[in-house]
């Protein structure tokens, strides 16, 4: 529990929440960016180099840009009304702890997780960008062209949809 | 080949800047306050009364006609006219405007004024340096401000001034002359009266017959 | 998204009533906007940056140019007409004095003719220059071609200066004739001026003319067809872009056009590009003018002897003068009741007809293409709102 | 000479030195944390100083290519203009729009300027000069630049402004378009280097055979690779003739139209660095880094090198700049789409068969022919489709 580790982790902790919190949409966004930053840093305090930049790529990089493109795209800028009963609050909290006790014990059960734990010193990054790199196209290297294949077969769809509407606009 | 067109641009700008270190009469750009362009000799911003001689006040030709007040597009000068006359430049008694003031933020230089006056007594001028921190006075030019000498015209605009003094001595020549022939007539006619004076009192009519006003 | 409330010129109400127009963005580019070409609006209604409606607002330069004439006699009018299309105050000046002769019936002098069509086309050379320079200034080239076009204004307008006494608001016809002679020396320095023109030319289409971001930002952009501009009154470049053979000077063969040998370039599609090439061609044929006025420019006065200055006083009747101003067809419509000021005064602005058709342009296209074919239809608002 | 042969060396890596020195009058505790903070104050000062001296060049050179003077009143030959722009900036008012949001108005500036700072962390700058040498580094480094997109997207939201929307829409939709062929662009280099680290990239670069170094623009695959990459940088730095989130004659100022003052200084400031960022990372991915150009030069320090090579490629930006018309967003997209990603798809393609030849004159002809024909193939796809070309005229009778 390292100063760097506390500050990090309540700011991903504020980020999450103000995201579920805030009334405007794009603020709740921009929270959720937040978070994900602070996630990232906590990989690269870990030394998941790799995991840590991935996660800035495309979590911050897209998916955040994503998710305010489809805010804009449908127009609403005005603050989202409040939900009426507090039975979605309740179930949401009961999901979420129960999800936060699955993790917790998926964690504490895990071997590799209590080793690190008794080091010390933080640790140089246990698996280089080489080493992943080196999986992906040795071992893993069919589940990789599959999952390109199937990226590139939404992508495709996806221009196919889009160029429809369009012939339709016209 | 796509950038052909490019690269062509890139070369022109590219010649233009090693230019401009090169042949200086690219930079057309004057550093103004330490360097002026050269006055051209036609050049016309606002208007200013002309006066003869030393005194502005004894030397103004305008005779307040107030054809330029009429004629102006934008009515920019106000003129009274005074009560009392003083002689002109060419001893003409006349009248003198009591005020005359152009308005230049109203001006739009046209020169018409120029044009209309019979007298040569409004010209353009080329002081462009007017900023007055003043909005309303400052740029309300009365007649002290405006009057500008002979002189000062011959310097700006020395062809035009040339022009006009000639025609002006000419006038002035011929009026001499007028004047002087009247004068003799006058001289003559007094002296024919001084020898028929005499024989006034036979002939009381012919003297009045040989005056020539 | 909030909406201008300026009520006429809004599309608030298409945007209550029509359905599906609530979702479109609407926004007013001017009268404060870096490319309106002075103080012009466009309240453009977009999809995405799709132009969907677009309404032209104007009036914000009106300065009651033609309600003033008719309380001015008709020399007072002349230094209005420098204001109106402040780009080209010659021709402006040349209109109005030709619709003045025609209504009093005045000859001019040979060598005023000259003189006229000297300046005039020098006048077309420096607004050609310059509109091109304003429309890459539109498409975002830093600045660069306006620069050159400048540099090359500068000089004609020292030429201008010289002659006339202001750089801009010359003031220099009168009907007649002109209002000075040459200075001692203009005629060969504007020889060397015309003469280094083409050099000019030269660098801006190496700069310029084969540039494919060029091509691709006007090619097929702002088409213009030759039957909506013949129906649409549209003259100048802006017509003969789409092929419309029709150029005052050659129709009407006023003053003494039909004395010099030039050719009227027509374009065959109509679009920004046109527009933009037809212009580069019309310097290069203004440029055979000039010297074949300036080589033959006669001696003798510059102003009918007959023609007063004050008390002005034309017989009562009416008349029409135009010419082929550098934008397009000026014309001047007069009529006098025999009283030192008109009776009525009408300009016929080409900028204004020209702008006409904006919409007719603009429809379907980017707001980047919006900018870029107001540029090539080359408005001055001094003209356009009067 | 002798005695500058000597000193040379010394003098390459005087900052090191200096820094150490300093470093080891702390406790050892201290050492990491300092060490940081010296670097992190030093990258700010050399390229804020950097960004003063490139506006005005930028100017000076514009208004030479436009055959004007340019900025020569304040100081020697207009020398403190920067100093002048700042000290108006930070005097300015700051106005923010009344419906404006104004913690994301405030911020986003902010978020720009360190977004666009951190990407100096991986770039060695030189011999021995790098912040941090990361495993991961020309990743991190491309990471942090999308951090760049949402900062646009702050500024352009919360001014509440259309224009600023639009600007921010057209940005984000730019950035987005060209990261890709960039980070493609980029990719030929790790795979001759198989490392993602920089320091090994530019070590990889800096041996000589005879005078000539091994920079990887001097080969087919990274020449394109330099040329495709320098292209997406400058759409990713927003320079003309990409410059269309800021295209002023339409869109006023694009995504910072309602900042004014010290925080529009910001923008600018955030702009140019991130300009540098990406012209520093394509000075390291293929002009060698710090590395000197011929074997013989290489006595001259090292970091007067890579800031060399810098201020080459910004007098390229702003040449193109003072030449260039913008183009259209759909334009923009197709020189995206169909030339920019195929083209670098093909480069690996062409970066792969380099390496597998057999090193000679075969192998470079075999490659440049990949290179010529495909760019011949795409442009002219992309000029086929438009069917723009000089058209010739005709003229009345």
């Amino acid at each position: 529990m390292t100063a760097s580790f506390m500050i990090l982790a309540v700011l991903t902790v504020a980020g999450t929440v103000s995201a579920m919190g805030l009334r405007n949409a794009v603020h709740c966004v921009l929270a959720l960016a937040l978070s994900f930053a602070g996630i990232a840093m906590l990989y690269l305090q870990l030394g998941a180099q790799f995991v840590g930049f991935t996660q800035i790529l495309v979590y911050v990089g897209a998916v955040a840009i994503l998710a305010v493109f489809a805010i804009m795209m449908t127009h609403n800028d005005k603050p989202m009304a409040l939900p009426d009963s507090h039975a979605a609050w309740v179930a949401g909290c009961v999901v979420a702890v129960a999800v936060f006790a699955v993790l917790t014990r998926a964690i504490v059960s895990s071997t590799t997780a209590v080793q690190i734990q008794t080091q010390t010193v933080a640790p140089q990054p246990g698996v280089t960008v080489q080493q992943i790199g080196d999986a992906l196209l040795h071992r893993f290297v069919v589940p990789l062209e599959i999952m390109g294949v199937l990226l590139t077969a939404a992508l495709i769809g996806a221009v196919v949809i889009a160029m429809d509407r369009r012939e339709e606009m016209k | 080949m796509v950038g052909e067109g490019i690269l062509k641009g890139l070369a022109e700008t590219a010649r233009n800047f090693f230019g401009s270190y090169v042949s200086k009469d690219r930079l057309t750009t004057v550093q103004y306050p330490e360097q002026r362009e050269p006055q051209i000799e036609a050049t016309r911003d606002f208007p200013f009364l002309v006066y003869d001689g030393a005194d502005w006040q004894q030397g103004m030709r305008c005779v307040a006609c107030q054809i330029c007040e009429k004629e102006c597009p934008p009515k920019c000068i106000y003129i009274d006219k005074s009560k009392d006359k003083k002689p002109d430049a060419f001893g003409k008694s006349q009248f003198y405007p009591a005020t005359f003031n152009i308005d230049i933020s109203v001006c739009m230089s046209c020169q018409i004024c120029v044009e209309v006056c019979p007298f040569d007594a409004i010209k353009m001028d080329v002081d462009y340096h007017l900023s007055s921190d003043n909005r309303f006075g400052g740029l309300m030019l009365n007649k002290q401000r405006l009057s500008k000498s002979n002189e000062y015209y011959n310097a700006i605009h020395p062809t035009e001034a040339a022009a006009v003094d000639a025609q002006r001595a000419e006038e002035k020549a011929k009026l001499d002359a007028k004047a002087k022939a009247a004068a003799d007539a006058k001289a003559a006619a007094d002296a024919k009266a001084a020898a028929e004076s005499s024989l006034a009192q036979f002939a009381p009519n012919q003297s009045a017959a040989g005056d020539p006003q | 998204m909030s909406t201008a409330t300026h009520s006429a010129a809004s599309f608030e109400l298409e945007q209550a009533t029509e359905p599906g127009m609530d979702q479109l963005l609407e926004i007013a580019m001017g009268p404060q906007h870096p490319s309106t070409h002075g103080v012009f609006r466009m309240n453009v209604l977009l999809d995405g940056e799709r132009v969907v409606r677009l309404k032209p607002v104007f009036g914000y330069l009106h300065r009651n140019h033609e309600k003033i004439a008719e309380n001015e006699t008709y020399l007072g009018s002349m230094p209005y007409t420098d204001r109106l299309d402040y780009m080209c105050p010659l021709t402006n000046n040349w209109a109005y004095a030709l619709a003045v002769e025609k209504l009093a019936g005045i000859t001019v002098p040979e060598r005023a003719e000259y003189l006229r069509v000297i300046t005039g086309e020098l006048t077309r050379l420096q607004n050609h220059a310059c509109l091109i320079g304003f429309l890459m200034q539109d498409m975002g080239a830093s600045g660069t071609p306006l620069m050159y076009a400048f540099r090359q204004r500068e000089i004609i307008l020292d030429l201008f200066e010289a002659l006339t006494g202001a750089r801009m608001m010359c003031n220099y016809m009168r009907f007649g004739g002109c209002r000075v002679d040459l200075p001692a020396g203009w005629l060969d320095q504007a020889k060397k001026v015309v003469a280094e023109f083409p050099l000019f030319l030269d660098e801006y289409e190496r700069l310029l003319v084969s540039n494919e971001i060029l091509m691709d930002r006007t090619q097929d952009v702002g088409v213009l067809s030759a039957e909506l501009a013949i129906s649409a009154g549209i003259s100048g470049p802006m017509a003969r872009a789409s092929g419309v053979d029709y150029d005052i000077r050659k129709v009407d063969r006023y003053s003494i056009y039909d004395r010099f040998n030039f050719r009227v370039p027509l374009g065959s599609h109509g679009d920004v590009y046109d527009r933009f090439m037809i212009r580069v061609l019309e310097m290069r044929e203004s440029v055979s003018i000039l010297q074949q006025a300036m080589r033959d420019i006669p001696e003798g006065p510059i102003v009918d002897p007959k023609t007063k200055i004050r008390g002005f006083r034309p017989k009562p009747g009416e008349a029409y003068g135009r010419i082929e101003a550098p934008k397009g067809e000026l014309g001047f419509y007069l009529v006098s009741d025999g009283s030192p000021n008109p009776y009525r005064y009408r300009v016929r602005p080409p900028s204004l007809i020209n702008l006409t058709i904006l919409e007719d342009l603009c429809l379907g296209r980017n707001v980047a293409d919006v900018v870029v074919i107001l540029g090539s239809i080359d408005i001055v608002m001094g003209e356009v709102d009067r | 000479m002798t005695c500058l042969a000597l000193w040379m060396p010394q003098l390459d890596q005087i900052f090191v030195t200096a820094s150490h020195w300093l470093l080891s009058y702390l406790p050892a505790a201290l050492q990491p944390l300092a060490s940081a903070i010296l670097s992190v104050a030093a990258i700010i000062v050399a390229f804020a100083t950097l960004f003063a001296l490139t506006t005005l060049l930028e100017r000076k050179g514009l208004g030479r290519m436009q055959n004007r003077y340019g900025p020569n009143r304040v100081g020697p030959c207009g020398l403190f203009q920067p100093l002048a722009d700042g000290v108006k900036s930070l005097t300015k008012e700051d106005i923010v729009p009344i419906r404006a949001d104004r913690a994301v108005h405030f911020m986003a500036p902010v978020l720009l300027v360190a977004a666009s700072f951190m990407g100096y962390a991986v770039l060695p700058i030189g011999r021995n000069m790098i912040m941090v040498d990361m495993n991961a580094g020309v990743l991190f480094f491309f990471a942090v630049g999308s951090l760049m997109e949402l900062a646009v997207f702050m500024a352009g939201w919360s001014s509440r402004s259309k224009y600023s929307l639009l600007g921010a829409m057209r940005a984000i939709a730019q950035m987005i378009s060209y990261e890709v062929p960039l980070v493609l662009a980029s990719i030929v280099v790790l795979m001759q280097a198989g490392s993602l680290s920089t320091v090994s990239i530019v070590n990889m670069q800096a041996s000589y055979s005879g005078i000539w170094p091994h920079w990887f623009v001097f080969t087919p695959w990274g020449f394109a690779g330099f040329v495709l990459f320098m292209i997406a940088a400058t759409a990713e730095s927003n320079r003309s003739p990409f410059d269309l989130p800021e295209g002023e004659s339409e869109i006023i100022a694009g995504y910072y139209t309602e900042y004014s003052g010290f925080k529009f200084a910001l923008f600018f400031l955030g702009e140019y660095i991130g300009m540098f960022a990406t012209s520093g990372m394509a000075i390291t991915l293929f002009l060698g880094g710090w590395s000197a150009p011929f074997s013989f030069l290489a006595w001259v320090p090292s970091y007067l090198w890579f800031f060399a090579k810098l201020l080459t490629i910004i007098a390229i930006f702003i040449w193109v700049r003072g030449t260039l018309p913008r183009l259209r967003m759909d334009q923009l997209m197709n020189l995206a789409w169909q030339f920019m990603l195929p083209m670098t798809l093909f480069n690996l393609i062409i970066a792969g068969v380099w390496h597998f030849m057999p090193g000679g004159l075969l192998r470079w002809l075999v490659c440049s022919t990949m290179v010529v024909v495909p760019c011949i193939l795409f442009g002219g796809g992309l000029k086929r489709k438009k069917k723009f070309q000089i058209r010739t005229y005709h003229f009345s009778q």
